[in-house]
């Protein structure tokens, strides 16, 4: 017994762990101001916060709950790297085999469903910030980025809907993809595009519309699964990546986790 | 049992479970505003409205349906008042629900659809919408009370409270986290991620689904144009997203739950989030099947169901059936009933400012006031189009396919 | 009380702060501050959470780890253990104590030994070591100095080419390298030779105990083997479980997932063709280990081997291994458990999987014959399908693997799922389509029983026998340019009379239980239990009118050219011997009348109670009710004059046999079909069903306008030429005013890869087939197919349809076993691709073999002939076996091509075989056809299809030496060497069948030179049934043949042959017996003289039998004016020609009223 | 509605340590600042987890089956090759090969002991050449000069008693300096 708390004191003391954490155990304000101070990933949340700021029942922890996903969703699709190659020959045998045989191809099951609870979390959180009017000065500014990242939240998910290379991937792609055809003056069956012409030549056709760009042909195919992969795992992610950081930056320096101003 | 079914199945018909939803839904949003005779005055509104739904019922076998619920509802909300809120009856609701849909389980046709992994995400999201939008009513009730009787917001009297971030935060985000994960992996360990044959450009699967967050979409498509639905409502959706910070000036409310200091705000919001996109999508996943075609949660989904879908265009009815004459060559005339529609319908703005919303009119000034109407016009847009379509099967307000141009 | 902290985690405030005093044995003091959440609680959680996540955690792991092939790899490893468990005992039971004694005591003696004289030994090992070290000194030197020697070559070279100033100086240093390595060299052989002096002398005294070690390594070698294979396979022991630990796994499990990837045999991912790679061996454990067949296989595969061990098919030097696999079969089935799958072996590893066999499992896998999908590791996901709806329902059962319960679902995203059990064959189809014979000559030869390969090649004959593609287009090499399997009707009026063809077209089979016209009309569908009474009426009202408007529109089509009456009335008795012996039975069969084996009554014949071949040509039954003298008479004569595509051939009758047999068949007679009732065409059916057709174009009062001006009789015609259509009659028949049109069925060549969802099921789960019989259908595609041909209306069951929508397929009545064949075809047809190297039969020789056999089935020559092995249908005619048609497995080697060439075309060339009388017909083959033939016989034999050995004239002494051993073999009993005529040869004495023998004279211009002698020393392996003797018996030790006269030569019986042959062996005794005993000299000599004696030329072939063309067309007979059967009989006289036309009905028959 | 409503006001500020109090209250009645066993068995717990979750990750990196080429593949009958040469036909295809003397057959894998490059065979010389770093093997595949540690490797070569095929095996290799090379399977008597 009391050994063990020497054995606890000896750990606590000795220069290794002081080395690492650099306070002792914080149970002095100082320790505790220092252990958020002194440490890169904490000192993104103040010093105090306001108490209705740790209350679940005020916050709903939407806003955290996303963040993890997001760090579940890299990890995990990371893994999923290693066993996959976006090509139209083997994208599908591949997730075939993540089932079959890879070790731990559980890792899919737990991108996909991190997925989905990741676009949920992020609508409540949404929601909850609304309802508390969380938006108004002056947490303008941050409410935008959060509406620019929900929109990532939907991309990723989105572009990683065709990986599996399956029917249910590239139908619900067509189907989704399909709506870009008719972007007035820019879709090839969008209003107004039909008069964009040089003589009798239409310049907006299949081939160039804003369907073509998102999907780089006139119907899906392997450059759409090479372009959706590259969007899927570099682009989007770095572009929300950036964004989080202003995010939770602009959630502290306006004054915290919500609260009335 | 089986009358049950058949009633929930008419009952959650596109058409109907959207009317009843929005009537009911001012209904219950509202709910806490009034008082003893202002409850009276409209709830006898909202009886009456029911009462003609009963009679037109007698007509048509939905509508009875309708009106049946309809006062149901208003039964259990008016029995209920305020006990809604300041008890935990919504909650027990909520569990009734999740009750009935355990229950409807068995039901083999249900269970199909509401059990395909990929489903699953979404029914959870159903009770976690109601819940939360419980949990967030429930709290802007009390503090109203609170502020009724003189009091401030419950978020404001530890609004100077401060708590050290370790270990009060820290710690408490470490269990979230540690939870969530055991959440992911027992739900990966219990669900398979669907894999379906191999893409085929050549055959495409009956119905063909968009990801589930974008039937909300897919649904609209229904009414709309792809270059609207698809294009134009989504970017709105963004755009007046981003607004709403700069159109709403309103100081109160402001890092606390309140619901009288801002009705409007948290209506039309409440409106559009939980109406317009979340039911939607509901609808879209469980209650859209083979050839997009609208089926009951208890009914099996035969790809050979056949639904008269003729419809009619604005022009049409105008010229063919009023005027009884053919249908101009020129568009600009044969659209021309259609185009004053629309261009009135977009006109309002400034004859509301001095109508009936002379007061935001005034408080907002001119271009916030004009942001903001245009963008709840366009909101309306959707549920208007829906009605017109069940009502009159109308198709284009605006139908212009020389140029692709249809409203 | 404020409400509501109980549902959130706030804890009460307003509290007095009560500041901490430090406890006796605490350390730091702890500044008290405000928590939102008490810490306690948090801390509570904190563990709880912890405890959790490491539990989900252990789950992933355990979800990862449980897979469900390693249970199969579990029971296997178990099996295996008891076997070699079994072995092991057995082994160490056997093993030889006293011997192993014996040798432990010379190593102990020898030891003793060494020990005795120790410091001699030592003095010799040291001596070793010493020669040891200088001899590994002077390889060093010797390697070192050659490597330098390398580097000065080099050096000098490269001098020499630069011209260096001392190139001179590096030549005289490469040269003393080379000197002093050769040095080296010469004192390195002499340490070595040393060095093994003094080991040879260590070894005086180390070599009994190595030679005893190594005895006893010998003895113990099995023991030794299998306890190795035990370690490895016994799961329990701890090297085995830690190999196979949770995260440990990847170092080296014993538990793993084997799989095979094939580079050409295609998976299709619609996008492209990607290699397959197949897992199944990964759960299919023994699939290519032989030693773990069923019983049942064991006992056909020992009892198979023990065949081919007795008729020394196995080479010396394997008899061996065989007979040890005997013997491990034999343990197989005294074994007390059988095997069961997925443990067991294949079942054919000659064909199929093993490494030498022709599919071997590193190049063709698995699924590329079986289907299902590759990749997979679980059960469900593989695509099994179970064979039955019995099965089906035990795999449903929850997993059990001791129960073969394999939680099975139906998985409809598997685009491929496997051959149910009885259709296996199908999957040969990919690679095969393009053979009408899968399995080899060879392949069957060797094996008794079923061989793999003869279901589908069946399935294929049975397909174009019922000319499935003539409604379905199936384009395959197989089953493209067929002639239409139906009669042509262009001419049907002169053939017989429309009451005739109505009550044919309403129900076939009433006339003949065996015909192969399917029954369009009154099915279950139409006139079936699921059909509302009134529907029903209706039903039976519209196919009555589309009947005889079918029959109105060919009648009014038809030719109507005069036939010439027989001469003279026939006797009937004689004709009935005709039929019964020149051949006709072979594609014909007399009578549906058939004694049942079993029970032994008479009944109705069903098709599958004669082989394939004789259900070719149409039963005699009732033919002489049919049609007429003067149409039976021309048409037997000559076939090709009636219609030219004819599969008829012309047997050359003559006038009276014509004529006989003309009698004969009129004698044969059913008039109670003529009885059945039938009832007018219903003029509201007909104009309804007219106008139906006639709204498609116009509007319904034009089309009443035009029904009006239409007669009765026209609007049939109308409605015929619409019902032909819809029934698609014209794609069996030639019939006027249909030509070229596209066949009515929906293609089938990619039927087996359409997905399940596209075929319409209906509902239909369990129904009762026509026969009586319930049938389950389950939901898979084969099981579809098979119940559609079985039952083609079924799928029409309960819905509810318009007459003109119901479905159309005729119903064949087909047997369970022809339903399976179709089956197994059609599911066959795939839209797999394989690579260009995996197609079977694409070179240039069996491609020639193949044209040829598929002209082989389409004219039947199998009813007479034995044709690669298989056939001789007429055997089952003619008891004695003297008077079959000849066996044709060795034609190609034996006939001459030109020969062949003339024959074929016309028989009449030469009578090989004057006691037959079964006649070898013409069949008019053209040039190219006939070559076709010829070309595939050479071919199969590999023997060349020009041959100019005809020419060859043997020197004069073989033809006096072959005419000796002639004498002395007694040849001459059987076969007559009188010069006869190629054309009518004498006719042998029939009574003495054993002197029944070709006439040799004819063998010049039609045997292949260097086939004569080989056929003289082993007939019986080149024909199993020929009554030629083996006079050259096998000599087993050689392998060679023994001589018959090796001896006899000396004996007196052959004292004078023995002085004549002499002389040609320079009176040499020892030369002569040397030559008597050689089988091959003898047979050569006796080849040239049967060669010496035979006749040079044969005749060309002629137009070959007679032709009978018809008489100048008369005016057709105008149309009936109304429908064909208000005309009343006139009587015809038989014998006396007259126009045969619309309306002529057959001679009266007795209570025959034409109805009105 | 039953209940009053009564209306909080702004509490003064006081130090709020009310779960403070409730933390020492429920302290109180374990022995107060005993050893914490529940943090100890959760932190103990959740290392746990947390190295399981990790070497998770380490397992993932190990794929169960690989897609390589073959490692056994059929050479043909002996007769297909000739004594005293250095056959090289493998080599492009299977890196082997096949050696053939007087008293026996070998199959060298074509992989140098020292850094993995593929020597070359030169017959003028009479030896395996190592490009890389000038190892030299003898035909038998026993190194002799350059940097290369140890002989070549042998693959076990059988002969198939079904059709009397020579059989290379190269996922089972023979070492010579553990003198595996006397092993009957690394070498074909002929």
């Amino acid at each position: 017994m009391a050994n063990l708390r020497k054995l606890q004191e000896e750990i606590v003391n000795s220069q290794i762990w002081k080395s690492i954490f650099r306070v002792g155990i914080p149970n002095t304000n100082r320790k505790r101001v220092l252990a958020v101070l002194g440490s890169l990933i904490l000192h993104l949340h103040p010093v105090k916060v306001r108490r209705s700021g740790v209350r679940m029942s005020y916050t709903w922890c939407m806003g955290g709950t996303s963040f993890f996903l997001f760090l579940v969703e890299t990890v995990t699709g990371l893994l999923l790297m290693f066993y996959y190659r976006p090509t139209i020959e083997y994208a599908y045998p591949d997730i075939m085999d993540l089932r079959e045989q890879a070790p731990f191809g559980i890792m899919r099951e737990m991108h996909r469903w991190g997925a989905h609870a990741m676009v949920i979390a992020v609508w409540l959180h949404m929601f909850r910030v609304f309802m508390t009017g969380s938006y108004k000065p002056p947490r303008e500014f941050n409410w935008n980025v959060g509406v620019v990242l929900l929109v990532l939240t939907l991309l990723l998910s989105f572009t990683g809907y065709l990986l599996p290379w399956d029917q249910l991937a590239i139908w619900a792609i067509t189907v989704g993809s399909n709506m870009a055809r008719a972007t007035p003056g820019a879709g090839n069956e969008g209003p107004m595009s039909g008069l964009i012409k040089l003589g009798d030549v239409r310049l907006i056709h299949a081939g160039d519309d804003a369907r073509f760009a998102l999907i780089g042909g006139r119907s899906i195919g392997p450059s759409t699964l090479l372009r959706f992969y590259v969007l899927h795992c570099m682009a989007i992610p770095l572009a929300a990546g950036f964004l989080m950081a202003i995010h939770f930056w602009r959630v502290r320096k306006d004054g915290g986790i919500s609260g009335p101003m | 049992m089986t009358f049950i079914k058949d009633f929930i199945n008419v009952l959650s018909a596109a058409s109907i479970s959207f009317v009843l939803l929005s009537s009911v839904f001012a209904f219950i949003v509202y709910f806490n505003l009034f008082d003893g005779k202002l409850k009276s005055k409209i709830g006898g509104g909202f009886i009456g409205f029911g009462a003609l739904l009963i009679v037109a019922g007698l007509f048509i076998k939905p509508l009875l349906y309708l009106g049946i619920t309809y006062f149901l509802i208003m039964f259990v909300l008016a029995h209920l008042g305020g006990r809604l809120w300041d008890h935990k009856t919504g909650l027990w609701m909520l569990i009734l629900g999740g009750g009935f849909f355990a229950l409807s389980m068995l039901d083999g046709n249900f269970y199909l659809i509401a059990a395909k992994p990929d489903n699953v995400p979404i029914a959870a999201m159903i009770f976690l919408l109601g819940f939360f939008t419980w949990v967030a009513l429930r709290k802007a009730y009390l503090n109203d009370r609170q502020m009724l009787a003189g009091g401030i917001p419950w978020e404001k009297t530890e609004s100077d409270e401060k708590l050290f971030t370790w270990p009060d935060l820290v710690y408490t985000e470490m269990l979230c986290m540690i939870i969530l994960t055991i959440v992911m992996i027992i739900w990966s360990v219990a669900l398979r991620a669907p894999l379906e044959e191999a893409a085929n450009p050549t055959s495409s699967p009956n119905p063909a689904k968009a990801p589930w967050y974008f039937l909300g979409l897919q649904e609209m498509l229904v009414y709309f144009d792809p270059w609207l639905a698809g294009v134009v409502l989504p970017t709105l959706i963004i755009v007046g997203l981003m607004a709403i910070p700069y159109i709403d000036t309103n100081p109160r409310g402001n890092g606390y739950y309140s619901f009288r200091e801002r009705k409007w705000e948290l209506g039309i919001f409440l409106y559009g989030f939980l109406v317009l996109w979340s039911f939607l999508i509901i609808t879209g996943t469980f209650l859209r099947g083979p050839n997009w075609n609208f089926f009951g949660p208890y009914e099996y989904w035969d790809p050979n169901k056949l639904v008269p879908l003729v419809n009619v265009d604005l022009s049409e009815i105008i010229w063919v059936k009023m005027l009884g004459m053919p249908l101009p060559k020129l568009w600009v005339i044969r659209e021309m009933f259609g185009i004053i529609f629309v261009l009135g319908y977009l006109g309002l703005p400034p004859l509301l400012a001095i109508g009936p919303f002379r007061r935001f009119y005034q408080k907002m000034g001119p271009p916030r006031y004009y942001v903001g109407t245009f963008l709840f016009l366009f909101m309306m847009s959707l549920p208007i189009k829906m009605v017109l379509r069940w009502l009159f099967n109308l198709k284009y307000i605006v139908h212009i396919q020389e140029i692709f141009f249809n409203v | 009380m404020r409400t509501g902290e109980a549902w959130t985690g706030e804890a009460r405030t307003g509290e007095a702060p009560v500041l901490h005093k430090d406890g006796p044995n605490s350390v730091k003091p702890q500044e008290p501050i405000p928590h939102n959440y008490p810490m306690p609680r948090l801390n509570a959680i904190f563990a709880w959470s912890a405890l959790g996540l490491l539990f989900a955690t252990g789950l992933m792991v355990a979800y990862d780890y449980v897979r469900g092939w390693k249970w199969f790899q579990v029971e296997f490893l178990r099996i295996q253990q008891q076997r070699i468990e079994a072995e092991l005992t057995a082994a160490q039971a056997a093993a030889n104590k006293d011997q192993l004694k014996a040798l432990d005591e010379q190593i102990d003696q020898q030891t003793m030994a060494i020990a005795a004289h120790r410091n001699q030994y030592l003095i010799a090992q040291k001596e070793l070591d010493r020669q040891e070290g200088r001899h590994y000194a002077a390889d060093e030197d010797y390697r070192f100095a050659k490597a330098v020697l390398d580097a000065k070559r080099y050096e000098a070279e490269a001098a020499n080419l630069q011209k260096a100033s001392d190139r001179a100086a590096k030549q005289r240093e490469f040269e003393a390298m080379t000197k002093r390595v050769n040095d080296l060299q010469l004192i390195l052989q002499q340490v070595t030779r040393d060095r093994d002096a003094a080991k040879e002398r260590v070894n005086q005294w180390l070599k009994k105990i190595d030679d005893a070690e190594a005895k006893k390594k010998d003895l113990n070698a099995q023991i030794d083997l299998l306890t190795k294979q035990l370690e490895t396979v016994d799961l329990k022991r701890p090297n085995n479980l830690l190999l196979n630990l949770p995260m440990l796994d990847f170092i080296s499990p014993t538990l793993k997932i084997d799989q095979v990837v094939l580079p050409d045999l295609f998976v299709d991912v619609n996008y492209m063709h990607i290699p397959r790679v197949d897992r199944c061996q990964t759960c299919h454990r023994a699939i290519d280990r032989p030693g773990f067949e069923s019983k049942k296989e064991a006992a056909r595969l020992s009892a198979e081997l023990q065949k081919k061990l007795d008729t020394y098919q196995i080479a010396a030097e394997k008899r061996k291994d065989t007979e040890a696999r005997i013997a491990q079969l034999k343990r197989i089935q005294d074994a007390p458990e059988d095997i069961l799958n997925p443990w067991r072996t294949h079942p054919r590893l000659d064909l199929f999987v093993g490494s030498a066999s022709k599919h071997p499992l590193l190049e063709f896998g698995c699924t590329s014959c079986h289907h299902g999908q590759d990749r997979a590791t679980e059960f469900g996901r593989a695509g099994h399908v179970p064979p039955n709806p019995k099965m089906e329902h035990r795999w449903k059962g929850t997993w059990n693997v001791a129960h073969r319960q394999w939680g099975w679902e139906e998985n409809e995203f598997n685009e491929s799922p496997m051959f149910p059990r009885q259709y296996y064959e199908a999957g040969c189809i990919k690679c095969h389509s393009n053979q009408v014979q899968v399995n080899t000559e060879t392949d069957r030869r060797t094996a008794p029983g079923k061989v793999a390969g003869d279901d589908v090649t069946k399935a294929m004959q049975t397909v174009e026998l019922y000319g499935c593609y003539a409604c379905h287009k199936i384009s395959t090499w197989r089953f493209t340019d067929l002639r239409k399997p139906g009669p042509d009707l262009t001419g049907i009026a002169e053939k017989t009379t429309p009451e005739w063809a109505v009550r044919w077209i309403s129900e076939p089979h009433d006339f003949r239980s065996t015909t192969r016209m399917p029954s369009f009309f009154y099915q279950r569908n139409m006139i079936g239990p699921y059909v509302p009474a009134g529907e029903k009426a209706q039903n039976i009202r519209n196919q009555n009118a589309e009947i005889h408007a079918i029959v109105a529109y060919l009648f009014a089509k038809s030719t109507h050219r005069v036939w010439q009456a027989p001469p003279s009335a026939g006797d009937a008795a004689r004709g009935k011997a005709l039929v019964e012996s020149v051949g006709c039975l072979a594609c014909h069969v007399q009578s549906e009348q058939i004694k049942d084996e079993k029970t032994g009554e008479i009944r109705l014949a069903r098709r599958d109670d004669y082989p394939l071949e004789r259900n070719y040509g149409f039963n005699f039954t009732g033919v002489g009710t049919k049609t007429h003298p003067a149409w039976i008479y021309n048409w037997i004569r000559n076939p090709k004059a009636y219609y030219s595509e004819a599969p008829m051939p012309s047997l050359r009758l003559t006038d009276q046999e014509a004529s006989d047999i003309t009698a004969y068949l009129m004698s044969l007679q059913k008039p109670q079909f003529m009885m059945k009732r039938v009832d007018a065409a219903d003029p509201k059916a007909v104009h309804d069903l007219a106008k139906g057709y006639l709204l498609n174009t116009m509007s319904d009062v034009d089309a009443e306008a035009k029904l009006k001006s239409m007669s009765m009789n026209d609007q049939l015609v109308y409605l015929g030429q619409r019902s032909i259509e819809k029934y698609g009659c014209y794609s069996c028949h030639n019939i006027q005013g249909f030509e070229g049109l596209k066949p009515i069925g929906t293609e089938l060549t990619i039927e087996g890869s359409k997905a399940l969802h596209l075929f319409d099921f209906g509902f239909v789960h369990k129904y009762q087939h026509e026969s009586g019989k319930t049938e389950e259908v389950q939901h898979n595609v084969p099981s579809w197919i098979y119940n559609k041909v079985r039952s083609p209306r079924v799928y029409d069951d309960q819905r509810a349809k318009g007459y003109n929508d119901k479905l159309k397929m005729p119903n064949f009545h087909l047997s369970e076993e022809e339903a399976r064949l179709i089956t197994m075809v059609v599911a066959g047809m795939t839209k797999d691709m394989v690579a260009s190297n995996r197609v079977a039969a694409m070179d240039a020789r069996n491609r020639l073999i193949e044209e040829g056999r598929k002209r082989v089935s389409q004219h039947n020559c199998r009813a007479c002939h034995i044709v690669d092995g298989s056939g001789r249908a007429i055997a089952a005619l003619i008891s004695d076996t003297n008077f079959l048609p000849p066996d044709l497995t060795p034609e190609g080697g034996r006939a001459q091509s030109p020969f062949l060439f003339n024959f074929l075309k016309d028989p009449t060339t030469m009578k090989i075989r004057p006691w037959l009388s079964v006649r070898m017909p013409t069949f008019h083959f053209d040039d190219q056809e006939t070559n076709a033939l010829v070309a595939y016989f050479a071919n199969e034999a590999k023997a060349p299809m020009f041959d100019t050995t005809r020419v060859a004239n043997p020197p004069a002494q073989n033809i006096a030496i072959g005419r000796e051993v002639f004498t002395m073999l007694r040849c001459s009993q059987c076969h007559s060497t009188a010069p006869v005529n190629p054309e009518n040869p004498p006719v042998p004495d029939i009574a003495n069948a054993q002197s029944l023998a070709p006439n040799l004279t004819l063998a010049r211009v039609r045997l292949r030179h260097e086939w004569i002698p080989d056929w003289i020393r082993r007939p019986g392996e080149m024909i199993p049934s020929t009554r030629m003797p083996a006079n050259f018996p096998h000599d087993n030790e050689t392998g060679g043949f023994k001589s018959p006269l090796a001896g006899a030569i000396d004996t007196p019986a052959f004292a004078t042959q023995k002085a004549a042959l002499l002389p040609y062996f320079h009176n040499d005794e020892k030369e002569l017996r040397r030559t008597m005993s050689d089988a091959v000299a003898l047979t050569d000599y006796l080849r040239d003289y049967i060669w010496s004696i035979g006749i040079k030329e044969m005749r060309p072939a002629g137009e070959g039998g007679v032709t009978v063309t018809p008489l100048p067309s008369m005016p057709a007979a105008p149309a009936p004016k109304t429908g064909a059967l208000e005309k009343a009989p006139r009587p015809v006289g038989a014998g006396k020609a007259l126009p045969v036309g619309v309306g002529q009905a057959p001679p009266p028959v007795p209570g025959f009223r034409p109805t009105k | 509605m039953s209940e009053e409503i009564t209306p909080y006001q702004v509490v003064p500020k006081t130090p709020l340590a009310g779960s403070a109090a409730a933390e020492i209250r429920d302290q109180g009645e374990i022995s107060r600042r005993s050893f914490p066993w529940v943090l100890t068995i959760a932190w103990t717990t959740l290392s746990a987890a947390l190295g399981g979750l990790a070497s998770i990750l380490g397992r993932f990196l190990f794929p169960n089956v690989l897609f390589e080429p073959v490692q056994k593949f059929k050479a043909g009958p002996p007769g297909d090759y000739s004594v005293g040469e250095v056959d090289e036909r493998w080599k492009d295809k299977y890196g082997i090969w096949i050696v053939r003397n007087e008293e026996m057959m070998y199959a060298l894998i074509t992989v140098c002991t020292h850094l993995g490059c593929t020597p070359n065979w030169l017959p003028s010389q009479n030896k395996f050449k190592c490009p890389c770093h000038g190892s030299g093997y003898y035909r038998t595949g026993v190194n002799f000069e350059g940097p290369a540690p140890r002989p070549l490797e042998r693959a076990k070569i059988f002969i198939d008693p079904a059709d009397g095929q020579i059989v290379v095996d190269k996922s089972v290799q023979f070492h010579q300096e553990r003198g595996e090379w006397t092993n009957p399977d690394s070498f074909l008597k002929v």
